[in-house]
This record gives C-alpha cells, structure tokens and sequence, in this order.
C-alpha cells in the first residue's frame, strides 16, 4: 500500500538522520527497538482507523445524513472548527477565496444509513481569518498533537499557498 | 510521492481560478516535506475545489464589520438578501471602508495595516476584490493616510464613471485621496479645505460637507490635479441642527438626501455643484416625541422614490439612538407612506435596488433582518453576524 | 485668548490657500462671508459650549461623582469608546503602554456637585487595539465628523506615535 | 503655538518613561498640522501621563486570548488575581504563544504576522515585552516559522537559566527555535526527530513527547547547535491512553504531572533526561463515571505539593470536555484532598505560587474566577474577558 510505504520511508530516514546527527551507540539501537519492536505497529494508519471504529459509533448514534451545516452531520465526528458548509461552501468545497489544502488530519465515521465507517479528511480551507459561523468540535479520535495525524488543533494547511485557517471540510476518502 | 503530486496538481488548478494577480499576494506554495505524518495527504474520493460566486446580485447585501473591539482584524460579509445564507467574506484591516463598482465585477476596500498588527509600520491601501472570487486583485498605497473614524459610508466613494475612487483623509489636513482605480494608480490629494467626507458629483468631481454648513465642490484633471474649488452658500443650520453623515445617497440618478438631527430633509442633486431641494420634515403632526437616529439611519430606492429612515422616541443629542421603526416615504409627495417597526432596534438599514426590493436592518447586537418591502414581511433574520457589522451595502444603490 | 487667536489663524490659513489654488472670484468672495458674515462666529469654540449647557444637564440629572468606571460618572457625558478607568488607566492615566494622545475633541459636562460646567477633553489612549472594557457612548454635543472639534467617531490621537485606539480619556480642561 | 509646544513636552515625558527601545517600533512623532480644529488642543488642567506598573506580584493572571474567529488579533491581559481587576494588556500576532521571564522582568510572545493581516507576507517573531511598561523591547524573527495550532502553554518555553527560549515549530517538519533572549538572537533549529511540544530539562537542554510514548531529550551547546539527542523508553501508551499535551509544569522544582486521557497521572522530573516516575490514577472507587478533560486542564503547586485537575462525567472522547469540579491531589499521598465545584465549566485552570494560593479557573465564554485554595471560597468572577481567553499563566510558575 502505498500509504504504509510512505510511512516506512518516513521511519527509515528518520532514523537515518538520527544516526548520523547522534551518538552511534544507545540512539540507534533504541531507534531499532522503535523500529522493530511492538511500538511501531500501532502507528500506523490502517490499525489506527480499526482500533477507533467502536468509539465512533457514540457520535453515529445521534447523526444524521441530510443537513451539513449542523454539527451532528455523519462526517462531523471529529471536525474541530467553523463550518465550510455555512461559508460559502460545502463539506467538499471551500469558500470563495480560499485555498483547498492539500494536506489533513484523518478521522473514521460511521454514516448511519448503511452503517459504514468512512475514512474522513479533515482539509482546511486557507488564506482568510477564521469564518466564526457553525463551530463544532468532534473529539471522536482525538489525539494530542504530538500525534499530529490524529489532531484537530493544527492548522491543516500545510502545502497550501497560505497557512491562515478560515474553515473545516470533511473529505470522503473511502470507506475505513 | 504520487500522492503529493495529485494534491498539487488539484492546487494549481486553484490558484489557475483565482487568477494570476493573486500569486503576487500568496506566499509561494511550499513542497509538502517527507516528515509529514503519511495520512495527512491520504487520495480523497471526493474533488476539493474552492467555489466562484456568479455575478453579484442587487439583492445580495455586503455586510462590513469592523470588528469591535478587535479592530485589527475587520472583515466583509457577503449574504444573499432571501434567506441570509453567507455567500463569502473577505478581511479587511483597519477602520475600512468599502466601494462598490458600478459594473458589479469589483469592490475596494479602503484600509489600513501595521506591520506587526497594532504596531510597528503604517500602511494605507486601497485593496481591489473581484466580486466572484474573492480574491485580492492588487492594491494601491495611500502615502498620506486616511481618516480613521468609526467606519462610515460617505468616508470613500466612486466618481459616476467609476474611475475614480476618493477616500477622505484627515491627517489632520483635510484631503480627498484620489485612486484610478481602472489603472491601479495613486493620483494625489485634493485639498477639501477643511471640508468632510466625499460625494461624487461627476466623472471628475466631488463634494465634501463643510463645517459650516456649506458644501465645497472640488474639479480635478485626469492627472489628479485639483483644476476648481467652488462654495456652496450654508444650506442647513450646522450649529443648530447639523445634517447626519449618513445621507442616503443614489448614484445611478444622482440623487441624495440628507437628514438633519431634528428631522428634516434636504434632497441634493449630485450632478456638478450639489443643488439642494426644498427641505421638508420627517416628523407631521403628533410625531412630535420621533426622531431620526442611528448610525446608517437613512436608504433611498430610486424606482419607487422611497425614503426609508429609522425613528426613535427621544431627546435631543439622542441622534446616535437605533430606530425602533423604519419610516417610509414617498419623496415625490414627501409623503409618509409606512411605518416598519422593528422586531430588533437597529442603528443601520440599507434597501435593494432592484424591482422589489428588500429592506435590511442591522443591530447593535450583530442581527441583521431582511424584510420584503412589497408586503412588509420578514423575510429573514440571522443573528451571530460577527460580533459588530456596522455597514450595509447593494449593488447599484 | 489663545485659541481665538489659533481659531483666527486657521481660518485666514485657509483663506490664503484657497486664494492661492482657486480662481480668484468667486471663492475668495464667498470666504470672504464666511469669514465676516455670521455663519463663522457660531463656531466659536467659547459660544459653542455656552451654546450646549442646557442640553448636557439631560446627562448630569443621573450622573455621579464617585465611580469612574461607570458611565454615567459626570464626565463621560459625551465619551464614546471604552473608558481606560477600566482598562488599567484613570480618567487622566493612560494604560501601560499606551501613548497619552495630545489631541482630542471637546465635551461640556456639569458636575453634579457643584451644578457647574466644565469642558472635558476626550483625549484618546493610543498605541494598542481596543481595549474592550466598559463601552460607554455619551452624545451630549455630539456633531458629525465634519465637526471634528465636537466629533467622538474620530480617532483622537492626532499628535501621538501611534494612530491605534486603545481606550478614552476624560480629563479636566477646567469651568466652562 | 504655545498649546503645541506644552503637549508636546509631555508627550516627550512619556516617551521617555516608556524606554528608549519603544522608539524603532513607533511611528515617529507627526507634528500637529495647522488646520487641526483648535479645540483639539486646549491645555488641561490636569496632567495625562501613562501608567507603569510595579513588579508583576506572582497573585497576577496572565491571560492570553487568540481571538476566535479574529485570530489576527491576539491579546494578552493581565489581572490582578485577588479583585480580577485589569492590570493592562498587550497585543499578540496570529496563534500565539507567551512565555514568563523567572526574573518577572520580562516577557515573551512567539507570534505570526502578515503584513496584510491574514495575506502577504508571512513573518514570525519572538517579542519581547518590558512587565512593567508594557512597552515591546524588541524582537528576534524565526526564520523557519512557527507550530500554527490552537494555542498551547507547552509550545514554547524557556530553558532552566532563563536564557534559550523554544519555540516548537512543525512547518511540517519538526523542530524547536532556540532564542537567546538576553541577546535576542535566533541561534537555530534543534531537530525533535518528529517529537513534539518543549518542556525545559535545563540550561542546555529541552525534551518533546514522541508519537510512540516516548521523550526525545536534546542538548546542545551555546551556539544552538545540537549535541547530544536521546531517545527514553516509552512511558505511557500513546495508542490508547495518550497523555494530555498540558502537562502541569512547575519550573524552579523541575517537577511536571502528566495526566493521561483515562486519568493516570506521570510524575515526570525534568531535570536532564527526563525521569518518569510511578503512576497512579485520580480517579479511586466510585469515581469511575469521572474523567480528566478540558484544555490547560492541570496545574501543580509546588509548596504545599498538591495537584490540581479539571474533571468532568463522561465517556471516551470526551477530553476536551470542560470541567465541572476541580480536584486537588496531595502529590506526596498520591491521594485527593478536595473536590472543588465550579459554578461554571471550565477548560482551563492555574494556580499562584505563592504561600496562600488562588486558583484561577477560564471558561469556554470568557468568564474567569479566582478561588483562594485556603478557604475555597470565590474571591472574584469576571465576565466578558474578551471573547475567547484560553491560556492562563503565573509569574513562579
């Protein structure tokens, strides 16, 4: 999958950098250990999304499929912020003016008219100040941001041409 | 990555929509590096476009919020006028004021910056918007400033061709900044000789309101250059019974009226030196506790000849005082012809242009409502608008 | 008196500019009224005030004497803004870190004390945004901007480092 | 004039009060134009200096306010914590973060401006704020940027000696900005491995919170170069009982608290490589519907060793929930010792450091409260600070 190689590639020149910039001994064995031991596999994406589906079900349990601009829409369950639906855009289309990022956090929902969980993309849309309209904060899955690609506090508009939030899209990936 | 590749191939088309002036404005799109967390940039299903607003319509109202008391960080709001859904926004900085084009394709924001927020270096702009991207087109530096005051409409307006726009300066010295706006350019200063704010009154003329109660009619050349500077006699009591800054003002059919503290109307052709008409009273018979009050207290339809003003019971010096009612007038007549009370008091109203048109009343208190003026019924109410909108604007008003 | 004479000053200033810029008749003829006809002597800053005692009573029939950060304490009979007594300033003391404005326009409060009048300069904070606290709009004698001298919209620190409003002063010129 | 000149001296007094540093920030001073009304500047009788305030008392609240939804338009107040009185405030920059001086004379805001507001040119900077005049001191610009996140304490800190300043970055690589504050220089960038967050384990040295559990602890010399990085074992289950990213930190000890999302608390000594100590859970039999939640929901008072945490009734996922009750532990007897009712939810918590401590507590809606932790009586409460408070601090912290 190309997603876990990405990640093995990040690990790997991780621990690359890490060698070369730190002592040989004692870093780099227990980068190894990180590496090659239990820690890592909980790390990645596909368990991740796995573990959490049981907790995503206390917000499906109360969502609904018809009205975007509310905060118990099916897709919202982890969204933390302003709306796009209520800025001039959609759950996939940003407000005019704004820029798409191309980068997000990822949450796991459960659209309650077939039961699924769905993988979604937290993409903010960029370059103005805050919207301020329809503030919801899902938490469902909701890690510190040392786990930045489980956190909704961080402006996630990285790669995009401007790094000032304006408001929250909910990008269907596919199902989880 | 192929992943990143997509992403960026979705981006440029972005940037490609918001057109080519804008890339002078963003910051360069930064690579996104390989330490990223692998899910941030997982293939969507769904497209993540940005959307583009059609051509403004005259009942969208333009909604500009300074932002009290946050006034670093103001902001336009753009609603369809039906049902106050919000269209767009766009950021403004400090103390703007807004001009909408004639021809719908842009609107300026007159504003003010400093490099570190409310300190460090002073920035004046004139920033150009277009009307269906929301993107900034450019900008203009003002080098000798501008008045900075509670925003106030008739603080920066358009000449009638719409070439010229003239934001009000009091640095303290009295000036009207003049921008070609159709070739980006600062022109200079015209010296209103103490006089205030900016009323177009041709393709190169305007007129400010003296202290005195006098207007000064100011002619400039196409470089800018002030070539005329002509005195109106007094023609209202500015001791007594001063006339509001906040005329409604037509200026398809150059028509104004200015509304004084105790309520009278001063009708004023804007075409050439302001002619003023025959002055005629709010208030009739057992009016008499009413008075004209708020902020934007006055909106002028020019199909119907319709003057709507907000009243209040009240005092004198309660001239600041949100209308409980809008009243209605037939101009031609002048005339009384309805009276709106208000579900919320509100300083600010602004009426659409078009056929039937909407009312709009703006709070203190961040509501605004939209009333259809055929039935005199609601239309629509939101509240939350930001916390301060003070100014309302239409297209073709 | 000084600002008469300043008052005089300005006026012919402006006489003399806009001899210079306009054509010659007409508009020196018309100054010529304003300058010795009546409309002028109304704006005399000493008739002005004496002009607006009977109104500015309205404000002082409820005012108070004791509680700055209120606003219906005497002098804030014309302040808009929000008061820097609660803002970590007096009605004389500007908050750390602002600048003293040397600038502002002019009210005419009664002190319910001694039932006299006295003029009050509306002298701006300046230096840092809004400070937020205690909003008070006092309108007594209030004009429009093209009034300056008797305007409370304006940012009032014409004269100081910084052209940011912070929070409103009321300090004491003296009687009326 | 006369009545120039006079305001003039006065204006020249409380530039001088206010430190000769101020000058490159502020606009040089404009001579008053002629044609400014006259009224504008008749000499009062009373003088109108600027206040400056004594030595921060360590009973101060520190409160920042990002501003939601006008982000650009940060504040800092600063209250005295037994009436809640306002002391002063000063002005921040997008998302920023504060830092306290041990010395009080100082303190710090990381902070990102657009020269536009939110568009043009990004710039990110470490301020430096003089506690007594409020004056900006100067600033160092960070090159390679700034964490953009929802403000976090643990985003920046300051090393044991009060000299480095860390400021966390993810741009998205990750990494802390060291500053020299005694000389405001930048020095460079230390590689956190993809570690986050800067928790000061002394002079040289700083540690972030790995995405596996783990610390990443660097030391590095007095040129900011990076000399030594360190990997701990993990210390606590980030799969599935992450601990919360606001630790209570308590500096001059060296002592932290972390507490995890299902309510184990980590005594952690940072003091070198970081020491993580046992265990042990706040919540004990019949306490099982409780959770920790909130924001800065922790704080630590290090005399008397108790430790403070926001708690609220609720399910998985709830860790943002703001607390209903604030209960304090003795550290030493790993045991509670009160249970404290809020009369209004709050996220947010701090504590003095002084003998006879107050507890402040920060709601969601801007109303903050002092408790003095003797009695636990509510000494005072105040509303509508601001709109959106969200980070508290102490000077002794």
């Amino acid at each position: 999958m190309t997603i876990l190689d990405a990640f093995d590639r990040m690990m790997e020149h991780t621990a690359r950098r890490i060698a070369q910039r730190s002592s040989r001994r004692g870093i780099l064995a227990r980068l190894g250990t990180a590496l090659v031991g239990g820690a890592v596999l909980p790390l990645l994406p596909v368990d991740k999304t796995r573990a959490k589906l049981a907790h995503a079900s206390e917000f499906a349990k109360t969502a609904q499929t018809t009205d975007p601009t509310k905060c118990n829409y099916w897709r919202h369950c982890a969204s933390d912020g302003y709306l796009c639906s209520c800025c001039g855009g959609t759950v996939n289309v940003c407000p005019p003016g704004t820029y798409a990022s191309p980068t997000s956090w990822i949450g796991t929902c459960i659209n309650p008219d077939d039961g699924q969980a769905y993988l979604i993309a937290y993409q903010d849309c960029c370059g103005k100040d805050s919207c301020g309209m329809c503030f919801c904060l899902g938490t469902e899955g909701e890690m510190p941001s040392y786990r930045p690609e489980l956190n909704n506090d961080i402006v996630w508009c990285f790669g995009a041409p401007s790094m000032v939030y304006h408001c929250s899209s909910q990008v269907l990936i596919g199902k989880a | 990555m192929r992943v990143y590749a997509m992403r960026f191939a979705l981006l440029s088309i972005g940037a490609w929509l918001s057109g080519a002036l804008v890339e002078a404005w963003a910051q360069p799109a930064t690579p996104i590096p390989a330490q990223m967390p692998p899910q941030a940039a997982l293939p969507t299903q769904e497209d993540h476009p940005t959307a583009v607003l059609p051509e403004p319509s005259p009942r969208w109202i333009y909604v500009l919020e300074p932002v009290f008391p946050y006034l670093v960080a103001s902001k336009m709001w753009i609603l369809d006028g039906d049902d106050l859904s919000i269209k767009g926004m766009v950021n403004g900085g400090y103390l703007p004021n807004a001009v909408l084009s004639h021809d719908k394709s842009r609107f300026w924001i007159a504003e003010t910056y400093w490099s570190r927020g409310s300190r460090g270096t002073r920035t004046d702009v004139v920033t150009a918007w277009d009307t269906k991207t929301l993107d900034p087109l450019g900008e203009v530096i003002l080098p000798n400033g501008r008045f900075l005051v509670v925003p106030k409409k008739h603080n920066a307006t358009l000449s009638h061709d719409g070439r010229y726009l003239f934001s009000f300066n009091m640095d303290p010295a009295f000036s009207l900044s003049v921008v070609d706006v159709n070739e980006m350019k600062y022109l200079g200063e015209l010296d209103t000789q103490g006089c205030s704010l900016a009323f177009a009154t041709g393709t190169n003329s305007v007129a400010s309101i003296c202290p005195d109660g006098r207007f000064v009619h100011l002619t400039f050349d196409a470089s800018g250059k002030l070539t005329k500077t002509e005195l109106s006699e007094p023609w209202f009591d500015s001791q007594n019974d001063p006339v509001f800054e906040h005329a409604a003002v037509h200026r398809p059919s150059k028509r104004a009226f200015f509304i004084s503290y105790d309520g009278w109307v001063y009708p004023v052709t804007l075409d050439g030196m302001p002619k003023v008409g025959e002055r005629w009273k709010l208030q009739g018979p057992g009016d008499e506790e009413w008075r004209p009050g708020g902020w934007q207290l006055a909106a002028f339809h020019a199909a119907s000849n319709r003057l709507f003003v907000t009243m209040h019971k009240g005092g004198k010096w309660t001239h600041k005082q949100a209308g409980d009612e809008v009243w209605v007038f037939d101009v031609a007549a002048k005339k009384r012809v309805h009276r709106l009370p208000l579900d919320h008091h509100s300083p600010t109203i602004a009426v659409s242009q078009d056929e039937k048109p909407l009312l709009f009343a703006l709070t203190e208190t961040a509501i605004l409502m939209s009333y259809d003026t055929t039935t005199w019924q609601k239309k629509a109410e939101r509240s939350a608008l930001g916390i301060s909108p003070w100014l309302l604007y239409t297209f073709g008003e």
